[in-house]
């Protein structure tokens, strides 16, 4: 799969909700062989300083036929600090597509199911099995100005259900509570695809284990290269004392692939 | 064909002789940064390289350290990646084949537990085609001598480096760990113990606390610290090291740009090791050479060598 | 009075003992960073810091090092100052008197280049009114073992340590160099010498190379890396030495803020110093402080060894 | 004297010539108490990032009762091309004024001798020496691009003179030609201020001394704090093996302490 190291100027920055951001950027190349469920590494320094040293992974929220492509990201720390001041016009470095993405299932109906900025990685797949088949989008946060696009996803199908923690949108209550409801309504096989929480994403597991319905999830670990040079992002293995690599591997494995159990 | 100028200028002579090895330009790729290779493709012109130095292999394979591995700290990275590695006969199936196609000198980074273990990895690297060299990671613990490692004391590293050059005809490279007291030592006792070449720093030993889980950040509380931070320390080394033994010095430690390779060359280093910048920029070791050889035209340099400072 | 809420939040208590020294707070200005305190004036209010150490004082005034004198580095800084002092009698006579009216615990980093200098200059603070405790560079090179430096021979450590303890009744702190294979062999020497307290650690030895001139970017070729790039190393072994040896551990090392103070406390460090911070930014070590005092009362901490990680 | 360490907004950020800036802050209690010839140390880095780290010393070039401050710089390296990004609005740390300025003479003739941007803290010092006496001003650079503000100078006195090497603007010659001239036309006691290149201040201190004329440089030196902590930025003293700072005792000394002959 082709991959590409880009200085790519940025369209747009826009911050949708506190501490939330949209950044679209000018890459051709990646927007184009880009598949659902992939990520890039973006340079973060600013000009020749070299703190912070390390690139940051964010997922692939949108592509445009354009060649634009967005991320929706959250400020967290200091290299997201220093992206959101980017502006329109200057120039980032990214690195993509990277990972092994979404293996998208197209004859049973799909439930996606996103917590807070997990969803992320969730519009393209959501995108691509609306024009195929069935598509249910359970979404989850703590409350609603954590999911600013989330119109983004209602449009997409009429099984969309939204849980806030405070109630302030949609259900009071988990995702979990959604995906359990949802379901109690599906007789035949299913298919799950989740990002969001590590806590969220291992009950979403344990709730589709005990259905016997398969499941995707979209893991995240500390990166350096994104590429699988270092073997840095080490994610430990359900069956083994071995380890999954999330940027090389994944991000995306089957969820029994992975050690629920591992906390540092 | 009458040269009508006698002042005609050449271009700069990039390659150089380690031993019996031959590379096309001083720049080479430093082993745990850049996989077996394939992971580069098409983001890293590998034909452009002086040379790739792979992973660590190890006699068995070994899964490595749980995560967390990686931590970021100020213009650096500490790693507890363990030494992780498809082992010696894997590497030979799985990934030498590939590795044989790349028009760049393939040099086998090893490690192991025991004198013996180096010794018997070292021999099955013997025969294979397509290895050029073997650079010995002697920063592991020792495990007869309580786990103190091997870099440390330079009678255990002279051990190693002499079981390794009777186990391969092959160009040995032996890896020194920057955490001693006087790295001239180690270096002296293993340049004497036969070593073709000394390849200089490995990673200073750090760690690093989350204050919020208040917890050692990485799972295995210490880590290897690399990148930029560590460049002062590790061109000290070099400088050390090239005055104190008469075989060729390979210099590493945070060199992301031809600047930090000139510095390195200007110490007395015969070539350098891309680490923990091809991770932040696949392609710095395509343009470090590249923009060696403008440096060297701009200023009328022909040879490598020319590019040391005077005493 | 009558408590209406047994649970009334007390205020933090940020004051610490090493040995019978009391500081208001776990919050020292390293030597060589602050001068003589009275260049801070204005910039820091010195009565909020815990301690000041002053610049390493010697037997005699020393011009210190040609320039240059200093490089940047990334995320950190070399220097070599060449211990440049105006010397224990002039220090006594034109330094001392303004340090007194500080409110705070007035530390005094000394150096020699033998046993008896450091014996020596102890002797002649140790009646002086102000001075709370000796802080002891033994990073300094020992003239009659060949310029080696005391502190990377755990013997010389603690041959200083123990004239140093001979010649004072004031707490003294041993300030370890980071520049050894293994730290806790220096620190458990020191500490069984006698030491009241270690503190670690003193820069790296490194070294830039200016490729413009073609020159080492000091004159003196070597310098002391310090700052934020270092602190992964110093964090490691505070860490170590901590969990080697039973007396209080000062932490040091690229100390900027109250997270990179916090690491070291939960690492085990009873104290921490500011260096090359306060050059950076003169209030460095005043708002550390109040930054940790912040985080001890949002996360219900009283008392500052509370802070240390659980084995 | 007082000291500020104030997070002062740019108000003007103008490039003048190729790699030419001038910078203007606001920072009332800097400007309040700034005499000619001091300096201040501008953080370089970008937001929460630690490369580079240290501040970089530049002169003071102009203040205004408005309570801006103005700094005339090249992009050199690094920090500086870091500074130059900066936008009006945004906010640089400043800490100043520092070191020891010109001691103004004003009972006899003031000859002041600039070398490219050299200039930058002669404009306070003439500004003064104006007002009470007679006003020499000697301005040199390579080509008439490397001096884009001298018309804050030429009005000052009828006494000014410029020399550029390749003759694009003045005298095609050296700074220390118009020096010489001048003081043949001088005949009493006069004073020289001094700033540019080492090379072409020891040419003038060296001509001065010939006269007999004080002379008062301003120095460079590598700094890391600005204020006398570190002992860093020491010069060597003409009369002993001992150190000038120049951030303590200088920037500006006068010639005959310094050691002309010192080259690392
Ligand atoms: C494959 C993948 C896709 C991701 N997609 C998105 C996305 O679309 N939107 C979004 O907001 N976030 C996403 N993240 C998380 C995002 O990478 C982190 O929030 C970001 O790296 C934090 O950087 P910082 O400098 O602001 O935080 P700091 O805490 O200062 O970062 C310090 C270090 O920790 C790493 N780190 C911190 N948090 C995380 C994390 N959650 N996952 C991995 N590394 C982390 C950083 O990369 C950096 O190396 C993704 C992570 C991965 C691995
Ligand atoms: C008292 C004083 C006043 C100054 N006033 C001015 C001024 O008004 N305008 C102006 O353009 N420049 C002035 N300079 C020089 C200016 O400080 C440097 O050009 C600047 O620090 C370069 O930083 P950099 O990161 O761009 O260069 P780099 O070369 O990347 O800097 C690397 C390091 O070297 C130091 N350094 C580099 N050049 C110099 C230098 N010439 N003097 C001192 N340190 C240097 C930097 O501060 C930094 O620590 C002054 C210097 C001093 C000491
Ligand atoms: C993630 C990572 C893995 C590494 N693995 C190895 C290894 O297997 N064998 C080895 O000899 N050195 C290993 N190193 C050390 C590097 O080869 C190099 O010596 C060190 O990182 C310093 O160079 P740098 O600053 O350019 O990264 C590793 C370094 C990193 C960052
Ligand atoms: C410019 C400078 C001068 C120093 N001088 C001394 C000294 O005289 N004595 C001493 O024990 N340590 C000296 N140090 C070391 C510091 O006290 C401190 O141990 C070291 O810088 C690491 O801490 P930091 O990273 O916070 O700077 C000096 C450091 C610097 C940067
Ligand atoms: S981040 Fe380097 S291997 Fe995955
Ligand atoms: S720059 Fe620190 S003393 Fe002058």
């Amino acid at each position: 799969m082709p991959k590409f190291d880009i200085p790519a100027e940025i369209v747009e920055q826009t911050q949708l909700a506190h501490g939330i951001f949209l950044l679209t950027v000018e890459a051709p190349a990646i927007q184009n062989s880009a598949n659902p469920g992939q990520f890039c590494m973006l340079e973060v320094k600013y000009n020749n300083s070299r703190d912070p040293l390390l690139r940051r992974p964010l997922s692939i929220y949108k592509t445009q036929a354009n060649g634009h492509i967005s991320f929706l990201y959250k400020k967290v720390g200091k290299g997201t600090r220093l992206l959101s001041k980017r502006r329109p016009g200057e120039i980032v470095r990214v690195l993509g597509p990277l990972g092994q993405g979404f293996r998208l299932i197209h004859d049973r109906p799909c439930i996606l199911v996103g917590g807070g900025l997990g969803i992320a990685p969730l519009l393209l797949p959501a995108e691509r099995i609306k024009q195929s088949g069935k598509l249910v989008i359970l979404i989850g946060a703590g409350n609603a100005s954590e999911i600013p696009t989330i119109e983004d996803f209602s449009g997409l199908t009429r099984y969309f259900h939204v849980a806030t923690e405070d109630g302030s949108l949609g259900q009071r209550g988990m995702v979990t509570d959604l995906l359990a409801q949802t379901l109690q309504e599906i007789t035949g096989m299913a298919q799950i695809y989740t990002c969001g929480p590590w806590p969220m994403m291992k009950a979403v597991y344990h709730i589709a284990r005990k259905k016997n319905i398969p499941c995707q999830v979209s893991l995240e670990a500390t990166m350096a290269c994104g590429i699988g040079l270092c073997l840095g992002c080490a994610v430990p293995k359900s069956d083994s004392r071995e380890f999954l690599h999330v940027c090389k591997e994944g991000p995306v494995f089957d969820a029994d692939q992975v050690n629920w159990e591992y906390t540092q | 064909m009458i040269h009508q100028n006698d002042q005609i200028t050449k271009s700069p002579d990039l390659s150089i002789k380690i031993g019996s090895l031959v590379l096309k330009n001083p720049v080479l790729l430093a082993s745990g940064t850049c996989g077996y290779g394939t992971e580069l493709d098409g983001l890293l012109d590998l034909d452009q390289v002086g040379g790739i130095i792979v992973k660590g292999i190890s006699i068995r394979p070994r899964p490595g350290t749980p995560p967390p591995r990686l931590v970021e700290t100020p213009c650096g990275l500490l790693n507890s990646i363990g030494l992780e590695n498809v082992g010696i006969e894997s590497f030979l199936r799985d990934k030498l084949p590939w590795l044989r196609n790349v028009k760049t000198s393939l040099i086998v980074n090893i490690l192991g537990n025991s004198v013996e273990e180096y010794s018997e990895i070292a021999k099955k690297l013997d025969g294979a085609e397509g290895v050029k060299a073997i650079e010995v990671n002697i920063s592991c613990p020792n495990v007869k001598a309580g786990g103190i490692a091997f870099g440390t004391d330079p009678e255990a590293a002279a051990n190693v480096t002499r079981a390794v050059k009777k186990a391969t005809d092959l160009p040995v490279i032996i890896k020194l760990t920057p955490n001693v007291t006087d790295i001239t030592k180690v270096a002296r006792k293993v340049a004497s113990a036969g070593a073709d070449a000394v390849s200089l720093i490995n990673t200073l030993l750090g760690m690093a606390i989350d204050i919020k889980s208040r917890r050692p950040a990485l799972a295995n509380v210490f880590g290897g610290l690399s990148g930029p931070a560590i460049k002062p320390i590790a061109l000290r080394m070099v400088w050390q090291v090239v005055r104190a033994v008469d075989i060729p010095v390979i210099g590493i430690g945070g060199i992301s740009t031809s600047d930090d390779a000139l510095e390195f060359l200007m110490a007395g280093a015969k070539a350098v090791e891309i680490g923990t910048a091809t991770l932040i920029r696949p392609s710095t070791a395509e343009d470090v050479p590249a923009d060696i050889r403008d440096y060297m035209e701009a200023n009328s340099i022909q040879n490598l060598e020319d590019l040391r400072l005077p005493e």
